[in-house]
């Protein structure tokens, strides 16, 4: 089967911005679910490279990957906010520049 | 079984007297342990008797191997204990058992009483085995034992008294430690001798393969010798090996080929062949060799026997107890080096003809000058000295002088008969010395006990009587009339007084240099004969100060008019030996030459010069002029000014000082070599521990922890956390969002990790973009 | 297209870690039910679950050729799974058992501890034996998720709550670029089977090499993340610190038994030649450097450590510098075997000696949340001299001095750096070795030249036990490797049909 | 190479093991059981390595009592120990030295015996096991773990500043092994073997070969290893914290045996595997042993301490051993291998001394004593022995070696004049500390009133002593069997230095030089010669 014709770079571009600003979004913000949001946005963007993968080559595996990837995030999801709702029950605060106990 | 198969005895026996003494002595009474001591003594004598008589009746001697020693077949190296019975060593071995025997038998008397009697004669068996082994070793790595032993004999004896916690008269030290001071002083500076030697054997190895000193050689030989003149070079090179093959001594390259035949033997092929010795990749001619092996040599004998620049330890070891200083400094163990170049006369005889130091003197003229300067100089020094001891040492070394000046300048048998004589009449005054010494001491304790007080003594700071003070004696003739008598014929021995030992011997020295300078027209020869007689006038002058200021005028303390005569067994060794001194001349008598002829067997270059009259005279007219002067200063007058000088400490002023304080030897050296040593090793150690232990150890650490801590606090949270920031606070305001200029750590780890995303990308695509 | 039968997925191959996960379920039901009297049964049964595996694991050496696949490639059931199973039940079984008491006497004796750990444990085993860039992705995320959780186990406690999360959130992101890579990879050689991927690679059939490489090297990131390589490493001692510390012991091994499977497993069997320049492939440069990087920062900054989590979290970092040395020295085609097979004896020389040394600081711990500091260690030769001995051992162990297992592993290592050429790669390995001696002799000194009340909380039983298999599995190490080494030697790695 | 039965080789390299295990199961309360049974267990070794001598040929040149056993097939990793000429002496020496040092402890340590003990049988398999081994991996464990049981012996039970002692000698020796370690991966990775033997014949046949300047940097890293065992100047730093922190013991072991491990290393692996880099550094290695001869008698002299003075004595009597391997010769290395059993037996006899003169008076500076000789008689007798076998007295041990040493380094092809005359002038200032020390300490008069009555000699200490002396005054009247011994394996080890007619020997049978020695030896003799 032919690879149907499609203007890979335009989507692999887009992936690659909406990963950096995924990362940027984890370097830049405070907020531990907003930082958690940014990783979300970086697996999307790996999402969307997948798919536009899968359309180029024209296969599964890709796209089953994808279901994989979002199967993950969720179970990540919850293990997350459960962290923070915690970590939000002891410190009343979920600013991650709080988490410096930790040190040498 | 030959006579000669019992040489290992003679050293045997001494050994078994100190084991068994060192066994059992504990047990034994006095009387006990001086019977085994003496006994091994005298059994050693009587078995260089028999070697003696042995080689009197007409056979050449034996080697007699007794077992292997450092063995390394590979590469044929093979020094074993091997034992030399030819006329050189068995002259000396009569002499060293025969004095040594003697003075064994004075010592009981001597050191009666002493907490430590035992161990003394431990110490005195243990010489004897050790010089005996020196003079019969049949290689030079034995002798050098023998040689090493007696230095380490000498120091256990000279640091004998190591307890004594009564200060020093002169110097105000605790005597112990004096005499232990004077022991390491002794055995290092032999140390330093020795290094001179054993670097001679190292060479000797390397030259000729084998370190025997070779085979016996038969009158025949020696014979063959006769016409041998010094400065020719040998033709009568042996050709051929033990086993009878014939073995060129050169390679084709011209290289020195050894025949394994034994050091003198081959010595002499290869001057005759003139070769090269191969050395480690370097070529060295064979006479050049020569020439640094016997100067290596004259250091050790330069340790030894007390010459110019070594002999500072002799007089600081009279320390010792008396019959230490006379068997062991001045009889014989100070004599090895003159027995060192007599055994080795063929590579001095070798050396004379190589004409490479500056002032075209060879190795043996430059021992011969030694000789003759120490001679000289250590006459002069014994002038002004106080303690009768120190100058008899000052003796002993001007002595050793003549016999080193003899050897080099060829006159081995003259050498070795002074040798002889020496051992005599310096053994007789030494322990004459002591009898004064005790005698005195007794005095003193007997003038203690009957609380007389000492108007005046001299050298002591608090006014305790100091036995060795020669000030302190004075008209000993009456009270010790004995010992008084051995002295004066000791004293006329030494003075070179007719008919005396000392005269023969000493004219013969004289005579030798006056040949060499005059038949073979060695300026060398002129010199050393000027200073010779300058030397025995000195000590003509000497002994005749020191017989009147002893024995004459009136007793100068309690001590000296309370003196007591020893008993017999102290003073028969000394009229034994005060009658060889008179008789020992007979030896080498004019004429007949015994001596001489004697020596031929083993000394290849053994010659004795015809009795010259005219000399002899000269010398006798020097010596009589001498004693007279000191007759006129000393005897003349009180021995003492009236406020306790010497007689020549005004007139002399200055030099009296110099030669008082030994031509400022000792100041000399400590400024020299002493100081600097020791603020070297000061500096060393202290440089070791500050900075290759403190400095580079604790640097290393402290700077290693410093980057781990500047790595794990500044760096990883420092650095990395500030370019981390940085870069944060630029990625910030590119994103707008200058508002926050603090981040949080989680934050900076992230980066981190981004950073690290950026870098491995980087490495792994950077080569795609420049290869494309 | 044929619908694959029962037989195809070749199930029995892949029980280890399936059978793990599943069994890991079995013992959170039960625990669920379990009264507080009867707690240890999690204990007997998880530990009944690993023994179990790890005997039916031994049947799973040298399988024939036709059953080493499973879930029609995804799953590879080669010798390399095999040990690298082998390491993950032993360090599941230490894991366990050091937790039991701990868990207890700090309070947190929660039911979910073993099965949480069993899971991370299945997810490591998945790791080494994915054979499809999904299954190591999904491994990896059941390695990290229970990791997560376990580091916050310890609450309402400040630190193992800040530990959890920023293990989660730098974990999270670290994965975010495992995946992008994935994509990256995926897009470049149009697959995600492993040894699809190498024949494509190797045939020239990619769509472009930068895209290839880039995702290489965010792959390299995430694992890198795994295994603590240095610059991602920089969350290690916190979590190390933080975490309780049975779950930081256990996880000083399985993260990194996981990181290392899933690294070997990709870039040897997938991308081999992904430079495709010769012998010499793109990436094994960038992970000597960073294996050399990671060995000069870990035993550098852990000089300078006085809490022995911590200075144990740098040390991690060390060694994860030491394994990556033979992976890099793997990418030499001549090497490969034999740096993977001394990789893989490494860290079970590791697994031994880590855990042994967590044990006993599991068991040094006080009952008061406050970390096991040096001067802890201080006398523990008089007051307890069996444990001061295994704990010397294991400090012999990672500075690499025999008769022990660490020295054996690290010769191996060092050889095989040699054998590739990499001779400066190991010159920084054995001049960090010395330096790691440094540290680890410190508390050698503390216990045993050094006065000072050293009491260890009293634990003999199960504690005592995991110390004492550990010592034992040490020593038997260092003096006769060959026991395991023989496996290690079997378990290469080859791409499939390659 | 076939698996072999174990031989008696093996066997006394592991009774110390089997010993430990005896004491283990002896509870530590009992620690007079605990002191007899390992003294027990150094005798019995001690005489099994007599057997080792009575079933040891010495005219083989090669290795004997041989055990084979192939430990990690696959790896080129083989468990093999054997014995020749180069290593016999060295086993005898350390099962000598053993129970002397066991029993020397008996009184002194009081605190965790069952530990000590436990520690100095380890230490005796660990350096039986480096003298013979023949594999480089099993050498490198033997070597490197010979550091755990004496980093333990000093720090445990050393003096005051015993920690600082004990890590640095841990590090130090450490670090040098390391670059060892990777000669050693280096030889295996190329050689594809570790078998010593098997790596000598692939040399010797060609099949193996070194790169271009790839045999210096080889010997460089088995020389660190060496250098800073030995130790060789300037690598000695640790050695003087070492040897007076450690417990008498403690300091025993490392002076008669444990810095042997080194020189021995260097006979065993640099001289046979890297003869062109042996020749080319033979100066420079022969330069630091001469400095260091020098420097370690000079910083002798200016010690306060006699413990001090004693282990800066070591660094000057190893330079002599080192001076004598570099000769490259065979009375060099014969006169080394001696040397280093002659110090064994010597140094550690002082520090025996040392040991026991702390133990009376609980100080080592030599000012606390003076006249030491007058109230302990025997002991002072005794001392002077051993004193004067350090000193290189002839007729004692330790003058036979140094003369064997010289004689080697004189006729060196590879070395100069200048080095033997340097070495040399050790000698007088080895007498000059040595009578110091022994000025200071036994001679005078009593000072101290506190030392006016101090004990005289017990039976142990008498025990410990008398086989030392008796050793000295054997292999100083007798060494014929000593070298016998090593003959015919040092004159195979030297064989390939030996140029034809590089040296006057009276063995012109030597086999021609494969190496072109002549040009590396580019040094005459000094001017004026």
């Amino acid at each position: 089967m032919e690879p149907a014709p499609l203007n890979i770079s335009a989507y692999v571009v887009l992936s690659a911005i909406l990963f950096a600003m995924g990362a940027l979004g984890v370097l830049i913000r405070r907020n531990a679910i907003l930082v958690f949001m940014s990783v979300e946005l970086m697996l999307n963007a790996a999402n969307l490279a997948l798919i536009a993968f899968a359309r180029f080559y024209n296969q599964m595996d890709g796209q089953i990957l994808v279901f994989f990837v979002m199967t993950v995030a969720a179970a990540e999801v919850a293990v997350g906010l459960a962290l923070i709702v915690v970590i939000f029950r002891t410190r009343r605060s979920i600013n991650i520049d709080e988490l410096s106990r930790l040190k040498d | 079984m030959e006579v000669f198969d019992l040489v290992p005895l003679i050293v045997f026996i001494p050994i078994a007297g100190l084991l068994l003494n060192a066994w059992i002595g504990r047990y034994l009474s006095e009387k006990g342990i001086a019977w085994i001591a003496c006994g091994a003594a005298g059994l050693s004598f009587l078995v260089a008797v028999a070697l003696g008589l042995g080689l009197a009746g007409g056979s050449e001697g034996k080697i007699v191997p007794i077992v292997d020693w450092i063995k390394l077949p590979a590469v044929g190296v093979d020094i074993p204990w091997a034992m030399r019975v030819d006329t050189l060593s068995v002259t000396m071995m009569l002499a060293v058992a025969g004095v040594g025997t003697l003075i064994h038998i004075y010592a009981v008397g001597y050191m009666h009483g002493d907490a430590r009697f035992g161990r003394f004669f431990i110490y005195m068996n243990l010489f004897l085995a050790s010089m005996l082994l020196l003079v019969t070793g049949n290689n030079f790595l034995v002798l050098f034992v023998g040689w090493e032993l007696v230095g380490l004999c000498s120091f256990l004896l000279i640091g004998f008294w190591l307890h004594r916690d009564a200060p020093d008269p002169e110097t105000g030290i605790i005597g112990g430690i004096k005499n232990t001071n004077a022991a390491k002083k002794a055995f290092i500076v032999n140390r330093v001798g020795d290094f001179g030697f054993i670097l001679a054997i190292l060479l000797i190895w390397w030259t000729f393969g084998t370190l025997d000193f070779g085979p016996i050689q038969g009158a025949a030989h020696a014979a063959g010798h006769e016409e041998v003149a010094a400065g020719e070079v040998h033709e009568a090179a042996p050709e051929s090996a033990p086993g009878g093959e014939a073995v060129a001594p050169v390679t084709p390259e011209g290289v020195c080929q050894p025949t394994g035949e034994g050091v003198f033997p081959m010595a002499e092929a290869f001057m005759a062949a003139g070769c090269n010795v191969k050395l480690g990749s370097a070529e060295v001619p064979i006479g050049t060799l020569i020439v640094v092996v016997t100067l290596l040599m004259l250091v050790g004998v330069t340790g030894k026997s007390a010459q110019i620049p070594l002999f500072v330890w002799l007089p600081d070891a009279m320390a010792g107890p008396t019959p230490v200083s006379a068997l062991i400094h001045a009889a014989t163990m100070v004599t090895a080096g003159v027995y060192l170049v007599t055994r080795n006369n063929v590579l001095y005889e070798a050396a004379r003809g190589v004409n490479i130091l500056p002032f075209g003197l060879s190795p043996p003229d430059i021992v011969a000058l030694v000789g003759a300067i120490t001679a000289f100089m250590a006459g002069t020094i014994a002038v002004a000295q106080w303690d009768i001891k120190r100058v008899l040492a000052y003796s002993t070394i001007s002595q050793l002088g003549f016999m080193v000046a003899a050897v080099g300048l060829g006159g081995y048998v003259a050498g070795m008969f002074h040798l002889v004589t020496h051992a005599f009449f310096k053994a007789l005054l030494f322990l004459a010395a002591g009898s004064v010494i005790h005698g005195v001491e007794h005095g003193a304790h007997h003038a203690h006990e009957h609380g007389t007080h000492e108007a005046r003594t001299f050298g002591y700071r608090e006014g305790v009587l100091d036995p060795q003070d020669m000030r302190n004696m004075g008209g000993l003739r009456r009270r010790m009339p004995v010992t008084f008598w051995v002295y004066v014929i000791g004293a006329l021995a030494l003075a070179g007084i007719f008919p005396f030992a000392g005269f023969w011997s000493k004219d013969e020295i004289l005579l030798d240099a006056f040949l060499r300078g005059s038949e073979y027209g060695d300026p060398t020869g002129w010199l050393v004969l000027i200073l010779l007689i300058g030397a025995a006038a000195f000590t003509a002058f000497y002994m005749g100060r020191q017989v009147f200021m002893i024995f004459f005028g009136a007793p100068r303390t309690q001590a000296a008019g309370h003196a007591s005569e020893n008993p017999p067994i102290m003073t028969y060794p000394l009229i034994v030996l005060a009658a060889l001194s008179t008789l020992g001349g007979l030896l080498n008598v004019p004429g007949l030459h015994p001596f001489g002829t004697w020596l031929e067997q083993s000394v290849p270059h053994a010659h004795t010069a015809d009795f010259n009259v005219l000399l002899a005279l000269v010398a006798l007219a020097i010596a009589g002029v001498a004693v007279a002067l000191a007759v006129v200063i000393y005897y003349m007058r009180p021995a003492l000014t009236s406020d306790g000088l010497d007689r020549l400490q005004r007139p002399l002023g200055p030099l009296w000082t110099f030669l008082h304080r030994k031509w400022l030897w000792d100041e000399a050296y400590h400024n020299a070599v002493i100081r600097p040593f020791n603020a070297l090793g000061g500096l060393l150690a202290h440089l070791d521990v500050r900075y290759l232990r403190d400095g580079l150890d604790q640097g290393l650490y402290g700077g290693f922890n410093r980057i781990a801590a500047f790595l794990g606090g500044d760096f990883d949270l420092g650095i990395i956390d500030r370019v981390v920031n940085g870069v944060g606070r630029v990625t910030q305001q590119l994103a707008g969002q200058a508002r926050h200029l603090q981040t949080g750590y989680v934050r900076n780890y992230a980066l981190s990790v981004m950073l690290g995303v950026l870098a491995v990308l980087l490495i792994l695509l950077l080569p795609l973009l420049f290869g494309q | 297209m044929e619908l694959p039968t029962l037989q195809d997925l070749n199930l029995a191959v892949t029980l280890p870690s399936m059978g793990l996960a599943l069994w890991a379920c079995v013992v959170l039901a039960v625990g669920l039910f379990l009264p507080e009297r009867r707690r240890h049964w999690n204990l007997v049964l998880s530990l009944g679950g690993i023994v179990a595996l790890f005997l039916y694991n031994l049947t799973l050496f040298d399988l024939p050729a036709d059953r080493q696949s499973a879930f029609l490639g995804m799953y590879r059931a080669d010798n390399f799974t095999a040990f690298v199973n082998l390491i993950a039940l032993v360090t599941a079984f230490f894991g366990v058992l050091m937790a039991y008491e701990y868990l207890k006497r700090t309070h947190i004796d929660r039911g979910e501890y073993y099965p949480l750990l069993l899971i991370s444990t299945s997810g490591a085993m998945l790791m080494g034996a994915s054979g499809d860039l999904a299954v190591l992705f999904v491994a990896l995320e059941l390695l990290s998720i229970p990791l997560y959780i376990m580091s916050g186990l310890r609450r309402p406690n400040a630190a193992s709550e800040e530990s959890a999360l920023k293990y989660f959130l730098l974990g999270a992101f670290s994965s975010a670029f495992l995946v992008y890579g994935v994509a990256l990879v995926y897009g470049a050689a149009g697959s995600t089977d492993l040894s699809e991927i190498f024949h494509r690679v190797n045939a020239g059939l990619i769509l472009d090499q930068g895209l290839l490489l880039a995702g290489a090297g965010l792959m390299l990131v995430g694992l890198g993340f795994k295994v603590a390589a240095v610059p991602f490493h920089m969350w290690t001692p916190d979590v190390y610190q933080g975490a309780p510390t049975a779950v930081t012991g256990y996880m000083s091994v399985g993260a990194k038994l996981g990181g290392f499977a899933g690294l070997l497993r990709v870039f040897i069997v997938a991308l081999p030649a992904v430079s495709g320049a010769g012998d010499a492939t793109g990436w094994q440069d960038t992970i000597a450097l960073i294996a050399a990087l990671t060995m000069i920062l870990g035993n550098v900054v852990a000089i300078a450590q006085r809490d022995v989590k911590r200075m144990l979290g740098y040390s991690s970092i060390a060694h994860a510098g030491y394994i990556l040395m033979g992976a890099a020295a793997a990418g030499s085609p001549d090497v490969r075997d034999f740096a993977v097979s001394a990789s893989l004896f490494y860290l079970l020389a590791y697994a031994f000696t880590n855990l042994g040394a967590f044990a006993v600081t599991v068991a040094i711990e006080k009952d008061d949340a406050t970390n096991p500091q040096l001067d802890d260690f201080n006398g523990l030769s008089k007051t307890r001299p069996v444990l001061a001995l295994a704990m010397a051992l294991f400090m012999l162990s990672l500075t690499g001095i025999p008769p022990t297992a660490g020295v054996v592993g690290k010769f191996f290592l060092f050889q095989a750096a040699v054998n590739a050429g990499m001779v400066w790669l190991a010159l920084i390995g054995v001049i960090t070795s010395v330096v790691s001696a440094f540290y680890y002799l410190r508390i050698v000194v503390n216990m045993y030249l050094r006065e000072g009340p050293g009491e260890a909380q009293a634990q003999r039983s199960f504690l005592g036990v995991a110390v004492g298999l550990a010592a034992v599995g040490t020593f038997v190490l260092g003096v006769a490797p060959v026991l395991f080494l023989d496996l290690a030697q079997r378990a290469v790695l080859v791409a499939l049909g390659g | 190479m076939e698996n072999t039965p174990i031989s008696l080789t093996t066997i006394v390299t592991f009774l110390p093991i089997a010993g430990l295990i005896v004491v283990l199961f002896i509870n530590r309360e009992r620690e007079d059981i605990i002191r007899w049974v390992t003294l027990g267990t150094a005798v019995i070794t001690f005489l099994a390595s007599l057997g080792m001598v009575a079933a040891f040929d010495a005219s083989n040149p090669g290795l004997q009592l041989e055990t084979y056993y192939n430990w990690i097939p696959g790896f080129n990793i083989s468990y093999h120990v054997a014995v020749d000429g180069l290593s016999m002496l060295l086993v005898l020496l350390t099962t000598f030295i053993m129970p002397l040092a066991v029993l020397a402890s008996f009184d002194p340590i009081k605190e965790r015996v069952k530990l000590y003990y436990c520690m100095l049988l380890l230490i005796e398999t660990a350096m039986l096991g480096v003298f013979v081994t023949q594999d480089l991996f099993l050498f490198y464990i033997f070597w490197e773990f010979t550091l755990v049981p004496m980093y333990f012996l000093i720090g445990i039970w050393g003096s005051e500043n015993r920690v600082y002692a004990a890590i640095k000698f841990f590090l130090y020796t450490m670090a040098g092994s390391i670059l060892m370690l990777l000669a050693i991966l280096w030889l295996g990775v190329n050689g594809d073997t570790f078998n010593l033997p098997t790596l000598l014949e692939k040399l010797a046949s060609g099949a193996l070969v070194f790169p271009e300047g790839v045999e210096v940097l080889l010997f460089i890293g088995f020389f660190a290893a060496f250098a800073v065992k030995v130790p060789l100047w300037p690598f000695h730093s640790w050695l003087p914290d070492a040897h007076y922190e450690a417990p008498t013991a403690g300091s025993v072991i490392l002076a008669g045996v444990l810095l042997k491990l080194g020189t021995y290393g260097f006979v065993r692996f640099n001289l046979p595997l890297f003869p062109q880099a042996s020749i080319d550094l033979a100066p420079v290695v022969a330069a630091l042993a001469v400095i260091g001869i020098l420097y370690g008698a000079w910083v002798s002299y200016a010690q306060k301490d006699v413990k001090k003075l004693v282990a800066y004595s070591s660094v000057s009597h190893l330079g002599f051993v080192m001076l004598g391997i570099f000769a490259l010769n065979a009375q060099g290395v014969q006169g080394g291998i001696m040397q280093m059993v002659n110090h064994g037996l010597s140094t550690g006899g002082l520090f025996l001394l040392v040991g026991m003169l702390y133990e009376r008076r609980h100080t080592k500076l030599m000012a606390d004593f003076g006249g030491i000789w007058k109230v302990m008689p025997l002991f002072g007798a005794l001392s002077l022995i051993i004193v004067l076998s350090s000193m290189g007295l002839p007729g004692l041990n330790g003058f036979v070696g140094e003369f064997t040493i010289l004689l080697g380094s004189m006729g060196s092809n590879f070395l100069a004049v200048g080095f033997t005359v340097f070495a040399a002038v050790g000698v007088i200032l080895a007498a000059v500390y040595m009578l110091y020390m022994f000025g200071k300490v036994y001679m005078g008069p009593v000072i101290h009133p506190e030392n006016e009555r101090l004990p005289g000699l017990d039976w142990k200490e008498v025990a410990v002593l008398v086989p030392l002396i008796i050793m000295i005054f054997w292999i100083g009247l007798y060494p014929t069997p000593f070298f016998g011994m090593m003959d015919s394996s040092v004159d195979a080890l030297v064989t390939p230095y030996t140029a034809p007619g590089g040296s006057v020997t009276a063995a012109p049978e030597l086999a021609p030089a494969p190496v072109a020695a002549g040009e590396a030896a580019s040094v005459g003799l000094a001017p004026g010669y």
